[in-house]
């Protein structure tokens, strides 16, 4: 798609002055991002970055692409038209907690069930940052905001889990300080054709500072990390403290030590069509501050939205050309001399 | 012809078909009207059913009706008061029989008024007995019973049940009428016989029941009269009768291929707007691509981000569909991306009314929106005019880079009327102008660097190498597009954005006035009151009243020379179906001492009242000759 | 709660003529609940129905109890106010297809995610029913309606794994033509403390006729309903044509004929708190005129919204009466003589 | 005090304190704002930052500052041009100097202008050295250093890092300026000691750094002058200083206790309403149950679902929200049940610019629905005012059982001023008034027989026994509720529901003109340009002029009165933050030919454009005496 052209992250970098607070997980992800593009071979005019109300949602105006910085939870719905009318372009679009699960959830699982070929970047720092501080539909129970001066009472959303139960063909998690996982799930997104979904767990340094600290630490982060590779064993942990994803009576997995896990230990199979195993590893989370997945839950093919669509189109377009004297015929004409 | 029958000129004929919401009266209606325009008479129709889609059987809430006006000299509505009422059930003639004319004909289903019936229409007695009719001429007949003998050897061959022998008396009433009022069935049967073509037997029965109504009509000797009217004196030219939202979604395709762009239809289904969606989602042969939105503001979402695209976007719904957009509407404002947002109005507040017609989303499609958010708002006055005022629209959308909001409402949407096939080679040229090189010094592109003329800002898609940017709902630098927070600029960006709105004007043309600027009164109207206003003037000035009227495709901007026009006149009628709004507009922006003709009834206006309103006001004025009091 | 009154299905039944079309499943609902709620012990003064709008959601007429229709899609935010407002009360909300998975599917996941002690009745037809016929969230792909005369492109939702997805904790699947099945469901909503989501399949006569043959024809349904039984291994079909849910190699639940599942029957844990095993079950559908599971997924316990906020108003008041005048005076004051 | 210094005694002084977005400045104006309420000044204060975060540090657009205006005698706004500028950086600088006046006093932290702040700030050259200060009074401290020295011994002890020893570089700032005006930081002192409860060395530093700032100015010999500013006589009583938002909240609060209904808020998180839920959410001991909904649907719908229940119902938002919300606002007309809408308005149209403040919501929340849905509509004036204004707003709703719109805007929530405390006894009495018993013959309940003298429905709640009824948003028949179609109900209903709101006008007290009806001209306002309004005629008649001002509450109904008030005179000149609503309301109803002045800057009129517009007008019409020219 380059077209013999050669770019770089410059290409991919605007003008405009980075507006996010020092010390933001959007940084890392943004370079990231950036760094990745030209690699993938994607082109600045054929790129288009789309994204509601939030600190994540300022994302656009730093690539020099196409972009649209819409309005609060509606970036899946303005991507969903711009998909559907042009296939031929790549669209990203870029999200918040609260921009994607609170005001936005509707559009996101329709255009997930839809499987339309956006990929959707859901930056998730469990907080809303712009609006300084409340909680979010994914903000721990207790959690004390602004709005929440006794602690937050909303269950939260897992978001894996919620883009599974809406039919989602590609789900993955990642995070923002992880430069090499961040950049091969989002290459997968890119390459997966349909509706891909990301959480990218994101530090808000000022308004949620380390909230996901068990699997985000420099130190001891990566041990509590447990990568999804497909067709591999699901095994992590430190050296000295190997665990095992085992499957557990009843359904669903959980954590054993690798050495009590027996023949049990789950091999990961992103592909296969029933959802049912990707559910099962989205509920092992870090909110007792605990080990929590990454990586691709799942990867299946199923056709995209707008490929149907233009199908479709096509398809009528072959009864012959379409003549609009015609059209207005349809019905019974008669002629006044 | 059999030698009883007289037949009977006249000029034109009011009939209303009534039933039940499960007896067909809607289809029945449009048949009969299919038929009237075959004959080449003018037109006009007014379907009328219930928000369920089945109401109780047998009861007043569930009674559905079609009315159609038909004459040999144009008209403009669907008549007043019924000359000609059928009716199907008790409950039907309970909730008509008062809108008949005195000395009407009256055709009553007895098969209908069985003690049942006649206690869900809340009848103590049958009004066939106590002498209630005896104002009109009634023929009571048992069409139930003459169908299904009419149909029973195709019971008793099995081929249909003896329900669906029954279910095809409106096809009877059909064929009786038709042959009353001398229209050729054979478009009808032609008709069934394609509707049913996966039911032959059903098919047959119908078209069997049409007949026989017809040769009943024919044979009976109870019918001593027969009635002609004759072709109407249209302007020449191909015509076929069409619903306001058949010719809305015509009027975008054609708009769509004038300009070469793809239509994009993004649209959640309610009543009265979900046909147009229904009608383009079968012309996906003309490149149109619907979407079904999972609600409202999706649905305009993916209109916009369509639009961002390069495709011709458009969104309709109603009332509190349009509501609901409100916000994205906003946002279209403020990235001045081309646009039209359809409301086919119905009755409010909230769900209101749902299939009943009203006017009264003018103010909300002004003013629905947080800040100064000025948008174009177009108005279509007939069905057919729906084609031309969705063109309208367009041409607005494209060369203003603005969203534009187009009204009809629930009577413009499934009224219809014949329409003269418009010239396609003579529609407006429609020129999306896509940006296709950088606009600044240095090779950098400005986003928001206006057309001087018109202060539309270049469109530039996706796709296009040199021409990246980004748009968005932050107030935006002049020229650049840049994020700003300066209060100048933000000033100036509020003033830029209504200047390019106020200078739509600048192409309307002259506004016709029907009359004189010396008349005593004139009529201010827009949307659908078109016909009972027109119609009402004409009876006026009939009886010797010196009226002008003046209907206004173009809300906003107001044209040029609407202002001088009203305060040529000392009298000012604004009949709207809302509480004033248009006449609000006016009283601010001229300080026009206009008054209202205002009712929210669900219905169109009758001539009549209109009629009546206005020679009120001559006549308080001392302005009407006394001749006709 | 009765109060020594002995009620009847009259106490809750309306003088409203009930606009259904004839033959609509939504009758056998209707009748189903009148019955229902004097059994349950319930009074008409602290029940209320809350509906938004579509054939469904004309529901509340027809009850003599406390109602409120709505908006579309958002009964459940209503439902949602009512409900923390007023604990004491009954809150039942009532929803179709359209209404509660379209327009409305952002409300229902977070009413879901919260847990609002609020019953939810989702009759779904597959289709648009008062706006006359299009497609549905739910309606399957290719199914020719008025808005997709080539058939429908979008791939529906699976209600019960949405639900599932969105934390639920209390799942249910009936239908409209068995009165024992559907009272006994609703029987269990309304005695679970939270939100209970109830996926009631109702045939649209008009619309949709016989979308839900496979399980709801009078003679065969039966013995393709999965009874799903809290305890008890699921076993199910006719009684020459015994079959087993059975578990399934990478996750997940399949069907096998009885005398080859072995000893992989899966034994019915609703009150399991890791919702997997449902979530598994959710997946065995009707949508190929196969068998279904019918009855309760999940059913587990979980804090109720309005009990939490109730709790925090409480403990606050612990502080001392509250006294307007120190309110205001929280901050410095002064005094001008 | 130290012999060098004299004290010179002020009547008015207009501070401005400005830095980066993270050097503390809305902090430090806050407490300078105590610490001046305290000394009993009359003041009013202009908190102005940016839509991010943290804007990039030492960019003009992180910029983020504070006004205040103090003074012995009462004032109305945070003045047009400050005496004093505190800046931090250049990026400050460059801001805020055009608005300093000529001879005002400069105090530049020279540690805020290192090459890359200069070059981040867009200067070419230091404008500490190229004489561009010249006309300004201009202190040159090094204060970070100064800063950090003077916590040299928390640093060196490790008790704080020396990056917290920079950060308190505002505390410095704010001690020698409360030196400068002989304000106490005794209060300051301790409020600090409460906020950094948990990091006491925190607390010290501030402190330190507060006292050392405040020991600099008694210290150094830079500063020739002390100032004094006199306590205002104000009206007797106790004062604090209050923000609108926060008077918002206790308003409701206190509605909520008078008419004995628990409050419920549901809202969803927005700038600048969100202070408000903050604020409740903190209050749930008086039994506030706060709702942080999914967006602004749920919110209202949760409100409205509350109001069926018997709650206090309220929802807030600003003008997106508003907008998202109109669906849900219609169905609260239909229903016709009590509930309080709150919109702070913010620069628009769309997402706008959200920290900034605008007035551009009137027509919205006026027309923004569909259908015929006529919403009473109250705004409030000052930041004290607020509290007031809600509950006025929540006495509407409870009475005539409707939503009600309550108007702030982002001037109003985060402007404060000195509000001396009601007479709580004095409120209003509040009564819900529920219904408890059948009020039709035979037992029945008929939800909408109306009181005959407001036209408001019986408000019966869930729980009751024999109140049983179904309300939503089909029309209901007159009386019973029941649904119809019935096109004269929808009539009536329509005529109704508008006289219930209209007969809101009844209830309101005499319009308070300010002036004579013989004066030349007529001020119209609304909303938060009550201070520069006033504020304008006050200098204007000191000049001579002859004007008149008129500040309006009630937008929807109009006071009975406002028509004859507004006839009386010939000229008559409608202030807004927007393009001219009022001014459209008003020309509709009453043909007067008000005319406008129209900014939308984002930002509080000042009282010197208005003055100088209004004596434009009177000298157009030669009514200036010409000695003030
Ligand atoms: C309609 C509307 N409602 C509310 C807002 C205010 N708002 C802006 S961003 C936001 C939430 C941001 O949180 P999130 O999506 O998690 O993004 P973050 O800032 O944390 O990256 C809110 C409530 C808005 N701009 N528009
Ligand atoms: C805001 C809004 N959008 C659209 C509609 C039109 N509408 C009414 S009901 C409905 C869908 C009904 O489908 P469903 O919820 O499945 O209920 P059913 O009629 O099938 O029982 C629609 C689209 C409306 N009333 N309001
Ligand atoms: S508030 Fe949080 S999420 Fe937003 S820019 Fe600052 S650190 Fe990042
Ligand atoms: S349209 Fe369908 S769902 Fe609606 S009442 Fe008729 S049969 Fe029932
Ligand atoms: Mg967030
Ligand atoms: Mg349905």
């Amino acid at each position: 798609m380059t077209e013999g052209r050669t770019l770089t992250r410059k290409d991919f970098t605007s003008d405009q002055e980075v507006r996010w607070c020092p010390g933001c997980g959007d940084y890392a992800i943004l370079a990231a991002i950036q760094g990745l593009l030209p690699e993938l071979g994607a082109v600045p005019e054929r790129t288009v970055f789309v994204s509601g109300i939030g600190c994540a949602a300022r994302f656009p105006y730093y690539m020099d692409t196409y972009g649209f910085h819409g309005i609060h939870g509606r970036a899946p719905a303005i991507a969903t038209g711009l998909a559907v009318s042009r296939p031929d372009l790549d669209v990203w679009v870029v999200t918040g907690d609260g921009d994607a699960l609170s005001i936005g959830g509707n559009h996101l699982i329709h255009a997930l069930r839809r499987n339309v070929g956006v990929k959707i970047l859901l930056f998730n720092n469990e907080i809303y940052g712009l609006t300084k501080g409340q909680y979010s539909p994914t903000s721990r129970e207790g959690q004390i905001t602004k709005s929440s001066p006794m602690g937050a009472i909303d269950h939260p959303f897992n978001p894996v889990s919620l883009a599974l139960g809406a039919e989602a063909t590609f789900v993955a998690r990642t995070l923002d300080n992880d430069r090499d996982h961040l950049q091969t799930v989002l290459r997968a997104a890119y390459e997966h054709r349909g509706s891909a979904f990301v959480e990218i767990l994101q530090n808000c340094i000022v308004f949620n500072d380390d909230a996901f600290l068990s699997v985000r630490d420099r130190a001891t982060g990566a041990s509590n990390r447990i990568e999804l590779r497909h067709g591999e064993a699901i095994v992590f942990g430190a050296e000295d403290d190997r665990r095992a994803v085992v499957t557990k009576d009843g359904g669903g997995v959980e954590i054993l030590p690798l050495d009590e896990a027996g023949g049990r230990v789950v091999v990961h199979d992103a592909h296969v069509d029933d959802p049912t195993r990707a559910f099962a590893l989205s509920r092992l989370t870090d909110r007792d501050g605990g080990p929590a997945p990454f990586g691709i839950f799942r990867q299946v093919q199923r056709p995209r939205y707008e490929a149907l669509l233009v199908d479709q189109v096509e398809r009528a377009g072959e009864q012959g050309r379409a003549s609009l004297q015609a059209l207005l015929e349809t019905s019974n004409v008669w002629d006044v001399p | 012809m059999t030698t009883t029958e007289t037949s009977e000129t006249l000029h034109r004929v009011v009939i209303r078909f009534a039933g039940d919401s499960g007896d067909g009266m809607q289809l029945t209606g449009d048949r009969f009207t299919v038929q009237t325009a075959e004959v080449g008479n003018d037109l006009a129709t007014l379907p009328d059913f219930p928000a369920e889609i089945r109401a109780p059987a047998g009861t007043t809430a569930g009674v559905s009706s079609f009315q159609l006006q038909f004459s040999d000299e144009d008209i403009l509505t669907p008549g007043d008061a019924p000359d000609v009422l059928v009716v199907m059930n008790a409950a039907a003639l309970k909730k008509n029989i008062g809108d008949l004319q005195r000395g009407g004909t009256l055709i009553v289903n007895t098969d209908g008024f069985d003690r049942a019936n006649l206690k869900k229409a809340g009848y103590l007695s049958s009004p066939l007995d106590d002498g209630s009719l005896e104002p009109y001429r009634v023929y009571e007949l048992s069409l139930t019973d003459l169908t299904t003998r009419s149909l029973q050897d195709l019971v008793e061959s099995r081929s249909i049940r003896s329900k669906d022998a029954a279910r095809a008396k409106n096809m009877f009433a059909l064929g009786l009428v038709s042959w009353m009022f001398s229209r050729p069935v054979d478009t009808t049967v032609a008709w069934l016989e394609q509707k049913f073509a996966r039911a032959p037997a059903i098919a047959q029965a119908n078209v069997h029941a049409l007949k026989a109504g017809y040769n009943f009509g024919e044979t009976t000797e109870l019918f001593a009269h027969r009635y002609e009217v004759k072709p109407a004196k249209l302007p020449p030219g191909r015509y076929r009768t069409i619903s306001g939202n058949t010719a809305l979604a015509y009027g975008l395709i054609a708009a769509s291929q004038r300009c070469g762009l793809d239509l994009f239809y993004g649209s959640y289904p309610i009543t009265p707007a979900s046909d147009i969606l229904h009608e383009l989602a079968r012309h996906k042969r003309f490149g149109v691509r619907t979407f079904q939105a999972e609600d409202e503001i999706a649905a305009v979402g993916a209109a916009l981000g369509a639009s961002f695209g390069g495709a011709l976007a458009v969104t309709a719904s109603s009332g509190p569909g349009i509501a609901l957009k409100a916000e994205t509407i906003g946002l279209a404002v403020a990235v001045e991306l081309p646009l039209v947002v359809i409301d086919v109005q119905r009755g409010g507040p909230s769900t209101g009314l749902p299939t009943k017609t009203e006017q009264a989303d003018l103010l909300q499609v002004m003013f629905g929106r947080n800040g100064e958010a000025p948008v174009p708002v177009v108005a279509a006055q007939s069905p057919g005019d729906c084609f031309d005022a969705a063109i309208e629209a367009v041409r607005i959308a494209l060369t203003y880079r603005t969203p534009v909001m187009l009204l009809t409402d629930g009577y413009l949407a499934n009224g219809s009327e014949p329409w003269r096939l418009p010239d396609l080679a003579a529609l407006p040229d429609l020129d999306p102008a896509f940006a296709t090189a950088p606009n600044g010094e240095d090779g950098t592109f400005l986003p928001f660097l206006r057309d001087p003329s018109t202060l539309a800002r270049p469109w530039a898609l996706p796709g296009t190498p040199g021409l990246e940017h980004r748009i968005g709902g932050l107030e935006k630098a002049d020229v650049t597009g840049n994020i700003s927070y300066d209060p100048d600029n933000h000033h100036r960006m509020t003033e830029l954005r209504q200047a390019k709105i106020d200078g739509i004007a600048r192409d309307l043309p002259p506004l016709g006035l029907d009359g004189a600027p010396t008349d005593d009164l004139l009529v201010v109207g827009w949307g659908s009151t078109y016909g009972p206003i027109r119609e009402a003037v004409r009876r006026v000035r009939a009886d010797g009243g010196k009226v002008a009227c003046l209907h206004l495709r173009h809300l906003n901007p107001f044209p040029a020379d609407l202002g001088d026009l009203l305060r040529s006149f000392d009298r000012i009628l604004v009949p709207e179906m809302n509480m004033g709004q248009l006449r609000l507009l006016l009283r601010a922006r001229y300080l026009v001492d206009a008054e209202g003709y205002n009712k929210v009834r669900g219905q169109p206006f009758r001539a009549a009242e209109l009629h009546a309103k206005i020679v009120g006001l001559l006549r308080n004025a001392d302005r009407m000759p006394v001749a006709t009091s």
